[in-house]
């Protein structure tokens, strides 16, 4: 069907078209803005439940634009594209409630609204692109399109920012082209193929294959913010809460972690790349980046800082579980991209509510916030909990499929470095959940922006998206094993990789 | 430039000297004889000296763009411009005015037989045209015809006029079939109209070179 | 030898001369002579290569005509903007500064 | 009359010259209207052509009725009709933004309208012309009219540039002349298709194709013979600039591209072509550096434009003596780089002038709070940037993805190498700019508004140069008639 | 037509008029040799039977390109004069 082949791009096009329009008003149409940013979320919803049923039962939805010969822009929404455009577009949604509330008020509305839909215009491209170019296009259109929310404020500290996160991914896109082109030039195809396309090359080219797996790699692994490539990520966390929320959980973190996904099972097929003897590498590099980003995240006082330093840890789960041979370590990181980000984009939610109402930006001016806001309070614990990994939140069933994955595969060392990593978690999230529910308030709050009204500690549109996502933390937890959860759906995905 | 690059670059257009003689030495002849082709095709072209058919028939179009290449040079000094008050002030001589009002009517006559001549012999617009441009240098020289400070309508129109005719009959070929194309019968006169508008538009164009003066640009002379 | 090959040679020999005026004098005067002197090479190899069988051809004839009128119309301009330059800055040079210095920090707002 | 009886190629030669008399009679400062609605008629024109050439084939036109090579012939194969496409799609735009931009600054514009109007024919001409010594004209004609809209502004660096470019242009115009007297000399004719069956390894042929050749790289400004153009296209008024940088260096590289894959073909060397993509590579890199050390703004982007030709030349290494395939990518590479960069230039150009009448300066340090009050010009200037970075999905992509394919396809790694380095400098220097505009400023209303003209110009160009990398395919099925 | 002594003569005093045309340190004296030349050269085309070369050079080649020329020099002569302590050494070492 015609029409069938027309969703992917119009799932794309739900929110550019939008942001295209909303760049171009004028700053005081507040209320046409709103409207046009909740009516591209909506379509974009349905279309994607649409498409989810359609895929369930085995539907293809493919698009297909020759751009040069040779050359096809092609959107593919398979079920491990629509895994992450539905985590992208239900987060979007909620993101863009509470920036409607962050940003009130706050100076070029239109510029970020319009650059905040390219950015989601673009990570749901990363999540269809049915191969290594469309990957490509849409992975350094997310870049352009998050640089200006980087820099959004305009300050000589984000500019800095802007410019390191620039140099880090223009960089890596740079590599990343290098490697497409040169694979391409031997393989002569670039699809994203369930199993990998590459096992036929053989090892007549395994040098040059190992080579442009580096490349590759190194490419997305920028974004992933891969030990050493992570530099650009604490910078970056200068920008408003809902640009870092969308940052580290959904939009450019979860681009790379998704590209690593993408080339070791669907270029290379995870079997084959096994063969090569990538994985062990890339398994260690994964396992150095998880201690690093939460060794460093202990250090910070810097309340978004320490999470930024959380999400390099965390992120690295999601490449670790891709490197565990074998379908249950394939559950544990996939499904960890879709935990992680409904986790992480609480805590930055929570983090922006602190510091939009009571001007919280240090973890040591926390003490005591929980009595004053509690709602938040608790969906930052609830959050927290889940990153630490504690029964039954979403990051339980993570760590666990995890650690099962890697008996599996015989690398028992990855448990140890499970225990350590969550002994690290719980050491920087537990101090900061004591300290805002029991120890007493200390003085006067650093700037109160928005005082308490009755039981409201703060505006509706900051505090409903926190708690939505915290009590979605705790369902894909608690119901894990029901139909249509995310981890139903990636054993789905891992069937049907590892079918023969 | 310092001493060695110049020796250099000397000895270097001392090589492309040597290698444009070498290389022209001993060229076997060329494989199309084109002056056979253009004394085969003399007699339909509307004109009898093969230099002008060349010119305004057969290549015709390469002087359609030269007029071009006139008028944009004189575009080009216009837009330029020149400061007024540097303008170079000639002091009046009677003697030379007197000359140049005797041979101006002369020159303008020994142009129209350039003009006239050039069908069937050496002559034709251009050479008619540096004619009258000199009759205009001569009239400046003297006195009487001041520098253009910015061309009137009339003078506008007589610049363009050769050119205009020209892009005319260019047009009307199209009718025919291609552009430039001249039907047999009017081919003569036609080429004869073209001269004739040439002349008087280069003429006045290369003497305009000459005379082109200051073009203020708006809000008064930059410095 | 025949009479346009030799012609061809002495433009050759014109042609060079002219490029090296063009790139060696420093005056734009010199320059603008130098471009007319080269060109004029041109031209000579133009009809006298062609010719060189003995037989006159009108053809490249033409085209002369046509690069002679050229030459006058570029001349013309060249020679304008040297007295423009010359009012302008009080010299027939062009000036070192403006195609080597790579950054003018201390240039003068303009457009 | 019939639609397909109308002949497109000589009247679009004859459609600007008419309208560049027209306005020279109208008198100083006078012609925008018939400017834009004879840019209009030609971009009609142009597109029948294509659609002719796509039914048709290669289109040809024996002006005079004569046919070569007693007379002249005008032929529009696939590469002609893209690069009077990329004129056509400049051009308008520009005659649009210069209206207003006139209004706003008047320095220039008394003989603007007629000078590019024979700037315009000149480039179809010669984009056209299938004669050697007929496309000698059309270069004087254009190098002319270029350098009279150069000095046009009467300011004393505008004539210092003028001057300058004027004995660039002539000298490579007297090369060229040369190798066309050498070439007349030896086989007796100057039409290309003649020549084509002609032309083999003679001395005096060589010769010729290298004063050729050489002339040509002066006039595209290929590193070092670069020395004039950043002074005139910084130095004249914007929407020259933007005619000079998007159209007319792409001339001579079309000649040249023309000559070396096309009459000297049995001639072209290995060798000499990757001395062409040495100088390219050094281009880039230099070009790029010194864009990076500039203070002003327009300096800056006509640096970019001394980077930017640097790949235009890539093609010649690529392409020459590489097995059929890589080849034909390499050659498309070039050509849809020549049009990115027309497209993304003018863009870059109109943007800056938009940026630069609003701040009131061409300093890049006093940008600030251009990107608050001009945010549509800046939008404009990013979106050319990245068009000129190469980053997908843009027409600058689909340009260095087949230069990149031919260079690992032939094994010459080291120009993917400068392909890629390139890409990241442009960005450098791009949001030097960007960053500058961003800043906040401490006085308030410092910058002005401008006519909306000038900023969407600006945004059109750019969004076509992006529009261009998705439907590159499109451009090359078309590069492909006739080649 | 065949090479004649004449020939020999015309072509030496052609190189020799154009190459001290060119490195003449006066102006005028360089625009006069280069009117000399351009009369010398359409004594060639005339040798070449190419009248109608002849004529077009000798009118507009040497005629007005001298006229041209000798203006300018005058003009420049005239700026050099009015602009001596300005543009000083370099105006002086132009028109010299």
């Amino acid at each position: 069907m015609i029409l069938d082949s027309l969703l992917p791009p119009l799932v794309v096009l739900s929110s550019f078209l939008p942001g295209l329009v909303i760049f171009f008003l004028d700053e005081s149409r507040v209320r046409l803005r709103t409207t046009l940013n909740l009516v591209g979320a909506v379509t974009k919803l349905l279309l994607i439940a649409y498409m989810l049923w359609g895929v369930f039962h085995q539907q293809d939805f493919v698009f297909r634009h020759t751009v040069l010969p040779g050359f096809d822009l092609v959107l593919n929404a398979d079920a491990l594209a629509m895994l992450f455009v539905t985590l992208s577009a239900v987060l979007w949604f909620f993101t863009t409630l509470y920036a409607i509330g962050y940003l009130e008020g706050a100076p070029h509305r239109s510029r970020f609204f319009g650059f905040f839909s390219l950015c989601v215009t673009a990570t749901v491209g990363v999540a269809m692109a049915g191969n290594l170019f469309t990957f490509f296009i849409f992975y350094e259109l997310l870049t352009l399109a998050t640089y200006p929310l980087v820099v959004h404020r305009g300050t000589p500290e984000a500019l800095r920012a802007g410019q390191r996160y620039l140099a880090y991914t223009l960089g890596g896109g740079a590599i990343l082209l290098v490697g497409i082109i040169w694979l391409y030039t031997l393989a002569g195809s670039v699809d994203f193929v369930h199993g990998g396309s590459l096992a036929a090359l053989g090892s007549a080219h395994a040098a040059e294959l190992r080579w442009i797996f580096l490349l590759l790699i190194a490419g997305v692994g920028v974004k992933a913010a891969l030990v050493p490539l992570h530099g650009w990520l604490p910078q970056a966390m200068v920008a408003p809460a809902p640009v870092s929320a969308l940052l580290h959980a959904v939009a450019v973190v979860k681009a790379g972690a998704f590209g690593i996904v993408r080339v070791v099972y669907e270029v290379y097929g995870v079997t084959f790349a096994q063969v090569l003897g990538v994985l062990t590498p890339l398994s260690w590099v994964a396992s150095a980046t998880i201690l690093w980003g939460s060794l460093r995240a202990l250090a910070q006082d810097d309340l978004k800082r320490r999470l930024a330093y959380s999400t390099v840890s965390q992120v690295s789960y999601i490449v670790l579980g891709v490197t565990l041979f074998g379908p249950v370590g394939t559950v544990g990181g996939v499904v960890h991209l879709v935990h992680q980000g409904i986790m992480k984009i609480t805590l930055f939610f929570c983090a922006g509510n602190y510091a939009e109402t009571l001007g919280i930006h240090r973890v040591s001016q926390m003490d005591g916030v929980g009595r004053r806001m509690p709602w938040t309070t608790a969906a930052f614990t609830l959050a927290a909990f889940g990153m630490i990994g504690l029964p039954p939140l979403a990051g339980f069933v993570s760590k666990w499929y995890l650690g099962l994955g890697a008996l599996e595969a015989g690398m028992d060392w990855v448990i140890g470095v499970l225990m350590l990593s969550s002994l690290l978690n719980a050491a920087y999230f537990l101090p900061i959940v004591y300290r805002a529910w029991f120890k007493p308030q200390a003085g006067e709050w650093p700037h109160e922006h928005i005082l308490a009204r009755g039981r409201r500690e703060t505006g509706w549109l900051l505090l409903l998206p926190p708690v939505f996502t915290a009590a979605a933390a705790l369902a894909v937890g608690l119901f894990a094993a029901m139909p249509f959860s995310p981890l139903d759906w990636v054993q789905l995905i891992a069937e049907r990789e590892y079918a023969p | 430039m310092n001493r060695w690059a110049s020796v250099a670059v000397a000895l270097l257009c001392a090589v492309l000297a040597l290698a444009l003689a070498w290389a022209m030495w001993d060229l076997p002849p060329a494989p199309v004889a084109l002056p056979a082709q253009v004394a085969g095709s003399l007699a339909i072209s509307g004109v009898e000296h093969p230099v002008t058919a060349v010119l305004l028939n057969f290549r015709g179009y390469d002087t359609l763009l030269e007029v071009g290449v006139l008028l944009i040079a004189l575009l080009g000094m216009l837009a330029a411009g020149a400061t007024p008050e540097r303008m170079t002030a000639l002091p009046p001589d009677p003697v030379l005015e007197g000359l140049a009002r005797l041979l101006a009517p002369l020159m303008v006559l020994v142009a129209g037989y350039l003009l006239w001549a050039g069908a069937f012999r050496p002559g034709g617009a251009f050479q008619a045209a540096a004619v009258l441009a000199a009759a205009g240098v001569l009239l400046r020289l003297a006195g009487p015809v001041t520098a253009w400070t910015r061309p009137g309508r009339v003078l506008r129109l007589a610049l363009a006029a050769g050119f205009v005719v020209f892009l005319a009959v260019a047009v009307l070929g199209l009718a025919q079939g291609a552009m430039l194309e001249y039907p047999r019968a009017w081919a003569g006169s036609l080429i004869l109209a073209v001269e004739a508008g040439l002349t008087v538009s280069l003429g006045l164009t290369l003497a305009g070179l000459f005379l082109a003066g200051p073009e203020i640009p708006r809000g008064g002379p930059r410095t | 030898m025949s009479l346009g090959l030799f012609y061809a040679l002495v433009g050759g020999g014109l042609f060079a001369l002219g490029l090296a005026g063009l790139i060696l004098q420093p005056r734009l005067l010199g320059k603008i002579l130098a471009f007319n002197i080269l060109g004029s090479g041109a031209f000579l190899v133009l009809v006298g290569l062609a010719q060189r069988g003995g037989t006159p051809d009108p053809v490249p004839q033409a085209m002369v005509l046509t690069g002679i009128v050229v030459a006058v119309a570029a001349t013309a301009l060249a020679l304008a903007l040297t007295r423009r330059l010359a009012d302008l800055s009080g010299a027939a040079v062009l000036p070192e500064d403006d195609a080597r210095a790579p950054a003018n920090p201390r240039g003068p707002d303009g457009d | 009359m019939a639609i397909e009886s109308v002949a497109p190629l000589p009247w679009l030669v004859l459609l600007p010259l008419a309208w560049a008399t027209l306005s020279f009679l109208l008198g100083p400062s006078r012609g925008a209207g018939i400017a834009i609605v004879g840019l209009l008629l030609q971009a009609g024109l142009v597109l029948l052509l294509a659609w002719q050439l796509t039914t048709m084939g290669t289109q040809h036109h024996a002006v005079g009725g004569w046919g070569a090579p007693l007379g002249i012939d005008l032929v529009a194969d696939g590469l002609s009709v893209v690069m009077l496409l990329m004129t056509a799609a400049v051009a308008l735009p520009v005659a649009i933004y210069a209206r207003a931009w006139f209004v706003a600054k008047p320095a220039g514009a008394a003989w603007f309208w007629p000078l590019s109007g024979f700037l315009v024919a000149a480039l179809n001409g010669l984009f056209l012309s299938a004669d050697l010594f007929n496309i000698y004209v059309t270069l004087e004609l254009l190098g002319l009219a270029a350098v009279g809209l150069t000095a046009a502004t009467g300011e004393r660096r505008a004539v210092a540039a003028a001057m300058r470019y004027l004995l660039a242009t002539l000298l490579g115009s007297g090369a060229y002349l040369m190798g066309v007297a050498l070439v007349y000399g030896t086989y007796g004719s100057v039409s290309l298709a003649v020549l084509g069956g002609l032309v083999e390894s003679l001395p005096v042929v060589m010769l010729a194709a290298g004063l050729m050749v050489a002339g040509m790289l002066l006039k595209t400004a290929l590193f070092p013979l670069h020395f004039w153009l950043p002074p005139a296209h910084g130095g004249a008024a914007t929407p020259v600039s933007a005619l000079l940088s998007a159209l007319v260096i792409k001339a001579s590289f079309y000649l040249a591209l023309r000559l070396w894959f096309g009459v000297f073909e049995p001639l072209a060397a290995v060798s000499a072509a990757q001395v062409l993509g040495a100088l390219g590579a050094a281009a880039v890199f230099w070009g790029s550096v010194q864009a990076l050390l500039q203070a002003r703004l327009k300096m800056l982007v006509a640096y970019s434009t001394v980077a930017q030709v640097g790949y235009l030349f890539l093609v010649f290494p690529l392409a020459t003596g590489t097995p059929a395939e890589a080849a034909a990518g390499a050659w498309q590479g070039g050509v849809l780089q020549a049009v990115a960069h027309a497209l993304a230039k003018a863009a870059m150009f109109a943007a800056a002038g938009a940026m630069i009448l609003g701040a009131g300066s061409d300093r890049i340090d006093r940008l600030g709070g251009v990107g608050a009050r001009l945010p549509l010009a800046l939008f404009a200037f990013g979106l050319a940037g990245i068009v000129l970075m190469g980053l997908p999905p843009t027409g600058g992509f689909a340009t260095k993805w087949l230069l990149l394919m031919a260079a690992l396809e032939t094994g010459q790694w080291w120009w993917a190498a400068v392909l890629v380095g390139g890409g990241l400098l442009a960005a450098a220097y791009v949001f030097r700019v960007l960053l500058a505009a961003f800043a906040p400023v401490p006085e308030q209303g410092r910058v002005t508004g401008v006519a909306r003209s000038l900023e969407w110009t600006a945004f059109a160009l750019a969004t076509a140069g992006v529009l261009l990398g998705l439907f590159a395919a499109h451009v090359v099925t078309l590069l492909d008639v006739g080649a | 037509m065949s090479l004649s002594p004449f020939d020999l003569l015309l072509a030496v005093m052609l190189l020799l008029t154009a190459w001290r045309a060119l490195v003449a340190p006066d102006p005028f004296r360089a625009t006069v040799l280069f009117i000399v030349f351009g009369l010398l050269m359409a004594l060639a085309w005339a040798r070449l039977s190419a009248p109608d070369i002849a004529l077009a050079e000798a009118a507009i080649g040497a005629g007005l390109t001298g006229a041209l020329l000798l203006d300018a020099v005058g003009h420049l002569r005239a700026v050099r004069r009015q602009s001596s302590p300005p543009g000083g050494d370099k105006a002086r070492e132009a028109a010299k």
